[in-house]
């Protein structure tokens, strides 16, 4: 299917222009009716491959990011908040696999209490979210990843998270520095 | 955090004891020590370490949290039973918790594991970037109204209610001296004061609390005030926040005043 | 002079994440020592040039931008329909069912009196109009609903709304849920 150089410009208005991912739905809307939303986002794909700005999918949608391998440039003009300390990774961690979870089970899985803390600065960064409340004594709310941590983590869903069986091994000094590790 | 492999390096983990988020933490420290896979870890050499590792902080009188020392004594039994000959009952409920442990531990590592892959990917705001500058291109329209037949149902119910119907409870006002009482008091009174007279001479009777006080006060001052406008009373303060006087105009007072 | 490609992707990056319109003097600083960063800005205007996303020469610097011609159609209008206040919403139900009515009847039905600007709110709107006046004291001006508001409950005649004697045997608590009701 070819796609016309209209609706690229189109796509590529829209997407560079929000602030959060497009999908193809919301496309779909502002393009002629004969285009298809998803080929025009391949397109678009194509054609900023490589460049300094990349076609990203995350969060079910697509988005404009700058590209990788020029973080290290780019962070001594742009401003970069501070990573989250590994307890809040932990946590965040621990919530994507099993959510809806409660802050019980959360602190039952790391074996350690949870400091509110923790818990504010994923609420604040909008990483997690309630999600209703647990049938169980005291009725505690469940916590849930949004789609802000997809967007944050570059994720298109939650089936883009390993496989709890494919997490395991790491050697064990590796796992021990902490940080900039890539994924086993 | 490096893996400790034997016990000399379980006593230096004491001094960062509190580095640990944890027993837990501190269990899967320890079975890192002994770089093998979570599931033919020793479940006996971990218990040792850990039960070392507590000894040892309570020789240096280091406070311990009651978790640590829980687990401690969970591990303590946990130890005992296992060192029991097999295939007793004691020795298979064991077996069975140091499974669970196991478990738990990997678990743990698991989810620790997880979060070093969720950092190792590209980050949004740290790796990479969205626009910095965004667009938007949506309009608010706040035209229209939201009006449906059940809201002015319900609006028409709570009108006719408050007004017909049982009447709402309304708290009782106290009953404070009102400027128009005041004006009929101080009209009768001052006629039969013909000198200069303090506004507290004015005030009413029977003014029970402080607030009841100030509001008459309030009244007979904007009372005198507004009679003062008319031309029948003169008021008078000498000094900030001093005595206010009153008096009747009488035959002769000029225009000053 | 020619452009290398690292440059022109790391100037598309910077200019794309920056916060603030990028000089070329801010560019520099990122750029290998041998660029010039006028150069590359120039490059990179004229590769966006015709696109769905233009660089822009704006006051401090160049940004990108949506190409003026799309714009209209990434134009997104949202519908926040506005709710009345309480009182007009009352005063137009006590219309609905009383008229033709005067100020001072609608006053003695809520119990409450009644400011100019809610009537105001509520003829602006066209929701309610004059209908002559009553032969009292004063000659008060009567009040009745009009033509809009019966479009606006989709009502083809006002003897289809409910029944006030429908109404009124409602349990009280149909009332109650409106919240604040309580105060006058």
């Amino acid at each position: 299917m070819t796609v016309d150089e209209d609706s690229l410009r189109l796509a590529e208005a829209m997407v560079f222009a929000a602030a959060a991912p497009v999908t193809a739905r919301q496309l779909a809307q502002v393009l002629p009716e004969s285009a298809d939303a998803q080929a025009v986002l391949s397109a678009l794909a194509a054609r900023y491959a490589g460049r300094g700005v990349e076609l990203a999918e995350v969060a079910g949608g697509v988005q404009f990011r700058t590209a990788p391998d020029l973080a290290f440039r780019l962070r001594k003009v742009v401003q970069v908040p501070r990573r989250l300390p590994r307890v809040a990774m932990e946590t965040l961690a621990i919530i994507a696999y099993h959510q809806p979870v409660t802050r019980g089970e959360i602190e039952e899985i790391r074996g350690a209490s949870l400091s509110q803390s923790t818990m504010d600065t994923l609420l604040e960064l909008g990483l997690i979210g309630p999600k209703g409340r647990k049938d169980a004594p005291g009725r505690p709310t469940l916590w849930a990843t949004t789609a802000a941590f997809m967007t944050q983590f570059a994720l298109r869903d939650l089936r883009d998270l390993p496989r709890r069986e494919d997490l395991l091994v790491e050697p064990p000094d590796a796992a021990a520095q902490d940080g900039n590790q890539s994924s086993t | 955090m490096t893996a400790i492999s034997d016990s000399g390096g379980a006593d230096s983990l004491l001094l960062r004891l509190d580095g640990f988020e944890g027993p837990l933490d501190l269990l899967l420290e320890l079975a890192r020590g002994q770089k093998l896979d979570l599931a033919r870890i020793s479940i006996l050499a971990l218990v040792e370490q850990y039960l070392a590792v507590i000894e040892g902080a309570a020789r240096v009188r280091l406070e311990l949290a009651a978790d640590w020392l829980v687990m401690a004594a969970w591990l303590a039994w946990l130890k005992s039973r296992l060192l029991l000959p097999k295939d007793s009952a004691e020795a298979d409920e064991a077996e069975e918790a140091a499974e669970v442990l196991a478990a738990r531990l990997t678990a743990l590592q698991r989810m620790r594991a997880a979060a070093l892959w969720l950092g190792g990917r590209p980050v949004l705001g740290h790796d990479v970037f969205a626009r910095g500058l965004p667009e938007d291109f949506s309009v608010t329209d706040r035209s229209r109204l939201a009006l449906d037949m059940s809201g002015l149902m319900r609006a028409y119910l709570a009108a006719v209610k408050r007004g017909a119907g049982g009447k709402p409870y309304r708290p009782a006002r106290p009953a404070l001296w009102s400027v128009q009482e005041a004006l009929a008091r101080l009209a009768r009174l001052v006629g039969s004061l013909p000198d200069w007279n303090t506004l507290e001479r004015f005030l009413p009777e029977h003014l029970a609390s402080p607030l009841e006080r100030r509001a008459a006060v309030a009244a007979t001052l904007l009372a005198g005030l507004e009679m003062a406008r008319g031309g029948t009373l003169r008021l008078r303060q000498d000094t900030a926040f001093g005595p206010i006087m009153l008096r009747p105009v009488m035959p002769g007072d000029g225009d000053d005043g």
